[in-house]
């Protein structure tokens, strides 16, 4: 009997996939037992990306940490940035003025789009539709032109400050953005029309990784894998910051929690962010950029500061030491990312660096449930897996 | 829930274990004894008024040179149900010759399967151990590496010279080699 | 209901409409870029390439006071003074070591004299690391190459002193102006 | 001129030397095209994607498949220190030569076949067949997990989209009464619409998805899945051996369209109904409605590659065994009722 177990087990095939192969979208490495075609075992392994971001930032200044959030989760950039701004805004207890709410929603709406088309192309790609890739970039590209219009960068935008944002939008970037949100639901269709009611896609998609909602909630999923189980939580809603209390908006859910309702959860995600983004700019009030109430913890007007002494010195030490006057206590920060939930816990001594920064980011939690979507199923269906946790390396790692 | 009544609660039935109330920013966190930290959290998990069904965070905190005990393990928790936020810290200390287990904490890995990735990067960065983890292993570091790089006396940058980590060491050679091939 | 949802899957209607939107896709003008016949302009107040600007005169205008190096996320500024003969400090060395640059373009936001600047080119490549590494000489070089003139002057005014500008709310300021009048 | 060879040479010699000229033009035409199908598809799928293909080398990158095969032609040629050597060697070979012998019994134009075989189809067949020897054994012999699992899944999948397109090519044989190709364009002729394809259409569905699955094309091109093996069973081959592989799956598309045009479409002649209305067409030479033929079929391949996902393993089997035979079957019953009745 034994012998036949082990003659048996001959038959398994341990596959690495990853670090380098095309599906794992970075340096994401799987090691797979498998039977035939269907998965035994399945155990990732991360940490190919580990920059340290944590410890990095315990030694930078509130303001200059800010640009390692951008090289977190490196497609929807602008976001992280601006949940770090607001998790500093909330340890500060300063609140940044109307305008730069408006501002920083539109764009981490824009991000979140960015983010779902990218998203889309990939994983359409990784199941063999390649022509939604190519017609997601187009789109893609539309918005890099945007963000760079708006803070001169397309990938690490480094656009929100601490108490505002960097620089004020322009009249031609408002007007572009509204014929962006204009036009791209039709683009959406086009998407739609390739894939969502084709057979083989639905074949591909329905009833793969299924996760029920409270086993989904136990493993910590966040944003659409979570939403796609049909638990509605969203931080935008209950936890509302920036200008999300001022906007209408539905938050889409699933059913089934397989593949096919997560992805239809990105894709209404999407139509809602084109909501929000035309309400955002019909709605932008005038008004400053940059909180001037609390001028202990952002930078001084520039013109000041080579007329005023006072400001001159609180320039200096602002860049050098960071905000001197922060209060001592911790404080756990989340914002919806388009991945899902980006948390920051943040330990201040009342020094201008942060004491521990913990960054708790939603792909890794997603990678850690990798063996618990994957085991049964077959090869082809790790792909769509991976592809449905919407993983970024970068972010997983930090 | 307001979240100061269920920190109350837990001091009322857990009085020796716990330590402070904090409360900041109306975020409310209890601080307890590493002892019963995971009955505490379990009676979190399962009571009905509480369900925190949904751990969000989990990590460790090194106070050096600031608290006595020198370590925390930060639990974030939440409930999807009821809507509420709650945090819980556990003190750990180092390990010391008398007391060798100081710097452990039980898993809660089998109250929340999430649990699982955040214990082992716990582990990973500051050396904390989780008792009864399935598969505790360094997880972001390379397998063999020395030292916990989320501790405060671990050094940021550093002249390390021979204690320099051996596999770096052997690809800067390599990379030393590599540059005759180098096409100028 | 039931009889429709045969026919459409019999009739493969689904993949013949996914068919027909990659045929007439076919016929449309595509958006590839023939990248270096047709450069692509960037926007303005792209980072790009650092410079050190002049002033009228064409003197360098930092001073040296090390702002953007305390502050730059990546440490890649590194600035050297010395005293001149009228007691004066002088820039000695001003180096920017472009490979490690993020082009976060805090240097720009520390400055108080508007001295560096992060210009519009973006196509320096290069088969040596040496010429990524930029001293003074190549800085205040790319000032007078991509940044001279009005452009230079424009430049700071709109991207460098942005929050001076906005803590009194100009009366320009862009707001939705209807979707008619823009289409 | 000829006279004087054959009066010199005698007969036999004569009719070798006539073959020889025809498998190098075959030979030679067939590798033109194939080089140049490579560039339409690019081509093609470029503008489905709304990008424009290759655009750099000569005029809209006309000269790209020779750059290509230049290119094959000089790469560094590897072989993996742990895999089989012999079969490693032979396999791409393989693949290669099955496909191209195909290519001696189809009939081009009236009269222009190498060998007028009276089991055309069936040789055909086999030879198709024959190809998927070339792939197992490039998996198997490439000692990877990768090209393993894609030569697995290969061998599976051509046996059992083999008996489809088989058993879809029985209602052709009933229809025409003969398995020799020039008969069963012939036979095409006697209908006003000149093409099998309108009484088998069912038959020609079944046949289009296998053609699909033979030749590893999308939306079944799972040994080489390039998202989950990577590149399936040639993962470990470069240079020329990677280049045969290539052509030998471009080659089969071409012998997959041309069998579907002799078989559905009419081969080289045009429907009697447009040819008694517009006299004119019917001096239109046959090479050329069979090259346009042809190559619509091939444009079918690339534009169902632009637009479909893949299927997985397990779909694909069931497609085919559940689906694609039972649907033979019928069309067989029912074509060879209404040859009995009517």
């Amino acid at each position: 009997m034994t012998k036949t177990k082990d003659a048996l087990r001959q038959r398994e095939l341990t596959i690495n996939m990853g670090p380098q192969h095309p599906a794992t979208h970075g340096v994401l490495r799987l090691v797979l037992e498998i039977d035939g075609e269907t998965v035994i075992k399945c155990t990732p392994y991360v940490g190919y990306l580990h920059r340290g971001t944590e410890k990095l930032c315990e030694n930078r200044t509130y303001l200059s940490a800010m640009p390692l959030m951008d090289r977190l989760d490196y497609i929807s950039s602008m976001a992280n940035d601006v949940g770090y701004c607001v998790a500093v805004e909330r340890l500060l207890g300063i609140e940044p003025p109307e305008r730069a709410k408006f501002i920083r929603t539109m764009m981490c709406e824009m991000t979140r789009i960015s983010s779902h088309i990218l998203w889309l192309g990939t994983h359409a790609l990784d199941i063999g539709a390649m022509t939604v890739f190519l017609y997601s970039f187009r789109e893609r590209e539309w918005i890099m032109d945007l963000f760079e219009m708006v803070c001169g960068a397309r990938l690490t935008v480094s656009f929100p400050r601490i108490g505002g944002i960097r620089n004020d939008v322009s009249q031609e970037f408002l007007d572009s953005l509204y014929k962006f949100a204009e036009e791209f639901p039709s683009r959406i269709i086009e998407y739609e029309t390739l894939i969502d009611q084709n057979r083989i896609w639905l074949q591909r998609t329905k009833g793969i990784g299924v996760i029920s909602a409270e086993e989904a909630v136990n493993w910590g999923f966040t944003g659409p894998t979570l939403r796609g189980s049909g638990v509605d939580y969203d931080v935008r809603k209950y936890m509302p910051y920036d200008a999300y209390e001022q906007v209408d908006f539905d938050v889409p859910v699933g059913k089934e929690g397989d593949v096919y309702d997560r992805y239809r959860c990105r894709m209404e995600e999407m139509r809602q962010s084109v909501r929000i983004i035309k309400q955002c700019i019909e709605k932008l009030p005038k008004g400053p950029i940059m909180t001037p109430d609390a001028p202990k913890f952002t930078l001084p007007p520039k013109d000041k500061v080579l007329k005023d002494m006072e400001a001159m010195i609180h320039h200096f030490v602002m860049l050098t030491k960071g905000p001197l006057t922060a209060p001592v206590g911790e404080i756990y920060s989340s914002t919806e990312v388009p991945k899902g939930e980006l948390g920051f816990y943040i330990v201040s001594d009342g020094s201008g660096r942060p004491y521990r920064m913990r960054l708790r980011s939603p792909s890794f939690v997603h990678v850690s449930a990798l063996p618990r979507l994957c085991v049964g199923s077959l090869v082809a269906d790790v792909i769509a897996n991976i592809g449905t946790i919407d993983v970024v390396l970068g972010e997983c790692d930090r | 829930m307001n979240p100061l009544s269920i920190a109350q609660t837990i001091q009322d039935k857990f009085p020796k274990e716990v330590k402070e109330i904090v409360e900041f920013r109306k975020q409310v966190s209890v601080i307890i004894q590493r002892d019963r930290a995971k009955e505490i959290l379990a009676f979190l998990y399962f009571n009905k008024d509480f369900n925190f069904d949904y751990l969000v965070d989990l990590c460790g905190v090194d106070y050096m040179g600031q608290k006595k005990p020198r370590f925390e393990v930060v639990y974030n928790l939440f409930s999807m149900k009821h809507r509420h936020f709650f945090r819980v810290r556990v003190e750990v200390d180092e390990d010391t010759q008398d007391a060798p287990d100081n710097l452990s904490v039980d898993t809660v890995t089998d109250i929340w399967r999430g649990a699982d990735w955040h214990e082992r990067e716990c582990f990973d960065l500051f050396g904390i151990r989780f008792k009864g983890h399935p598969d505790l292993r360094r997880i972001l570091m390379p397998e063999d590496w020395e030292g916990y790089p989320l501790r405060k006396d671990y050094p940021l940058k550093s002249d390390l010279g021979d204690m320099e980590w051996q596999e770096y060491k052997d690809l800067i050679e390599f990379s030393e080699k590599a540059k005759q091939y180098e096409v100028r | 209901m039931k009889a429709k949802d045969i026919i459409k899957r019999v009739l493969l209607l689904e993949i013949i409409q996914g068919m027909a939107l990659t045929l007439k896709t076919m016929f449309t003008k595509a958006v590839t870029r023939q990248y270096p016949e047709e450069p692509r302009a960037a926007m303005p107040g792209f980072r790009g390439l650092h410079a050190l600007s002049k002033d009228e005169e064409g003197v360098m205008k930092c001073v040296g006071c090390g702002l953007c190096a305390a502050v730059c996320p990546s440490q890649c500024i590194k600035i050297f003074t010395a005293q001149g003969l009228n007691h004066e400090k002088v820039v000695e060395r001003y180096e920017i070591d472009t490979l490690k640059c993020l082009f976060c373009a805090y240097c720009v936001e520390a400055c108080p004299y508007g001295a560096i600047a992060l210009t519009e080119h973006y196509e320096y490549s290069d088969y040596s690391k040496e010429s990524f590494y930029m001293d003074k000489d190549k800085l205040l070089e790319n000032w007078d190459k991509y940044m001279s003139g009005d452009k230079g002057n424009e430049y700071f005014k709109r991207f460098w002193k942005p929050m001076s500008i906005d803590f009194n709310t100009s009366e320009e300021q862009a707001v939705f102006k209807g979707w008619d009048n823009n289409k | 001129m000829i006279d004087l060879i054959r009066i010199h040479t005698g007969d036999i010699i004569f009719n070798i030397l006539i073959i020889l000229v025809k498998t190098a033009v075959v030979f030679g035409v067939a590798m033109l095209h194939v080089a140049y199908a490579t560039y339409f598809e690019r081509k093609i799928i470029g503008h489905m994607q709304v990008r424009l293909g290759p655009m750099r080398v000569g005029y809209h990158g006309l000269l790209q498949p020779i750059a290509d095969g230049v290119k094959a032609f000089f790469k560094e040629d590897i072989i993996p220190l742990n895999a089989d050597k012999p079969v490693f060697i032979i396999a791409p070979l393989i693949a290669m030569f099955a496909t191209i012998s195909s290519l001696a019994v189809i009939p081009f134009f009236d009269g222009f076949v190498i060998a007028d075989i009276n089991v055309g189809i069936l040789f055909l067949l086999a030879m198709s067949s024959l190809g998927a020897y070339g792939i197992v054994m490039a998996g198997w012999a490439s000692n990877s997990k990768f090209s393993f699992l894609g030569g697995l899944r290969s061998s599976a999948q051509v046996v059992s989209y083999e008996i489809a397109m088989g058993l879809s090519l029985v209602g052709i044989m009933l229809m025409a009464g003969s398995l020799n190709l020039t008969e069963i364009v012939k036979a095409q002729q006697q209908y006003w619409h000149g093409m099998f394809l309108v009484p088998q259409f069912l038959a020609f569905f079944i046949f289009t998805v296998g053609a699909f699955a033979e030749t590893n094309r999308t939306p079944f091109d799972l040994p080489e899945a390039e998202s989950e093996l990577v590149a399936g069973y040639f993962v470990e081959y470069s240079g020329m051996r990677f280049a045969f592989f290539f052509l030998a799956e471009y080659v089969g598309m071409i012998v997959m369209s041309s069998i579907s045009v002799i078989c559905f479409w009419g081969g080289w002649t045009l429907p009697p109904i447009i040819v008694n209305t517009f006299p004119f067409l019917g001096e239109i030479p046959g090479i050329i409605i069979f090259l346009l033929k042809v190559y619509c079929y091939l444009f079918l391949f690339y534009w169902v590659r632009a637009t479909l996902p893949r299927y997985r393993y397990d779909q694909l089997m069931s497609l085919g065994w559940k689906v694609l035979i039972p649907l033979a079957l019928l069309n067989i019953v029912a074509t060879s009722l209404i040859k009995f009745f009517f």
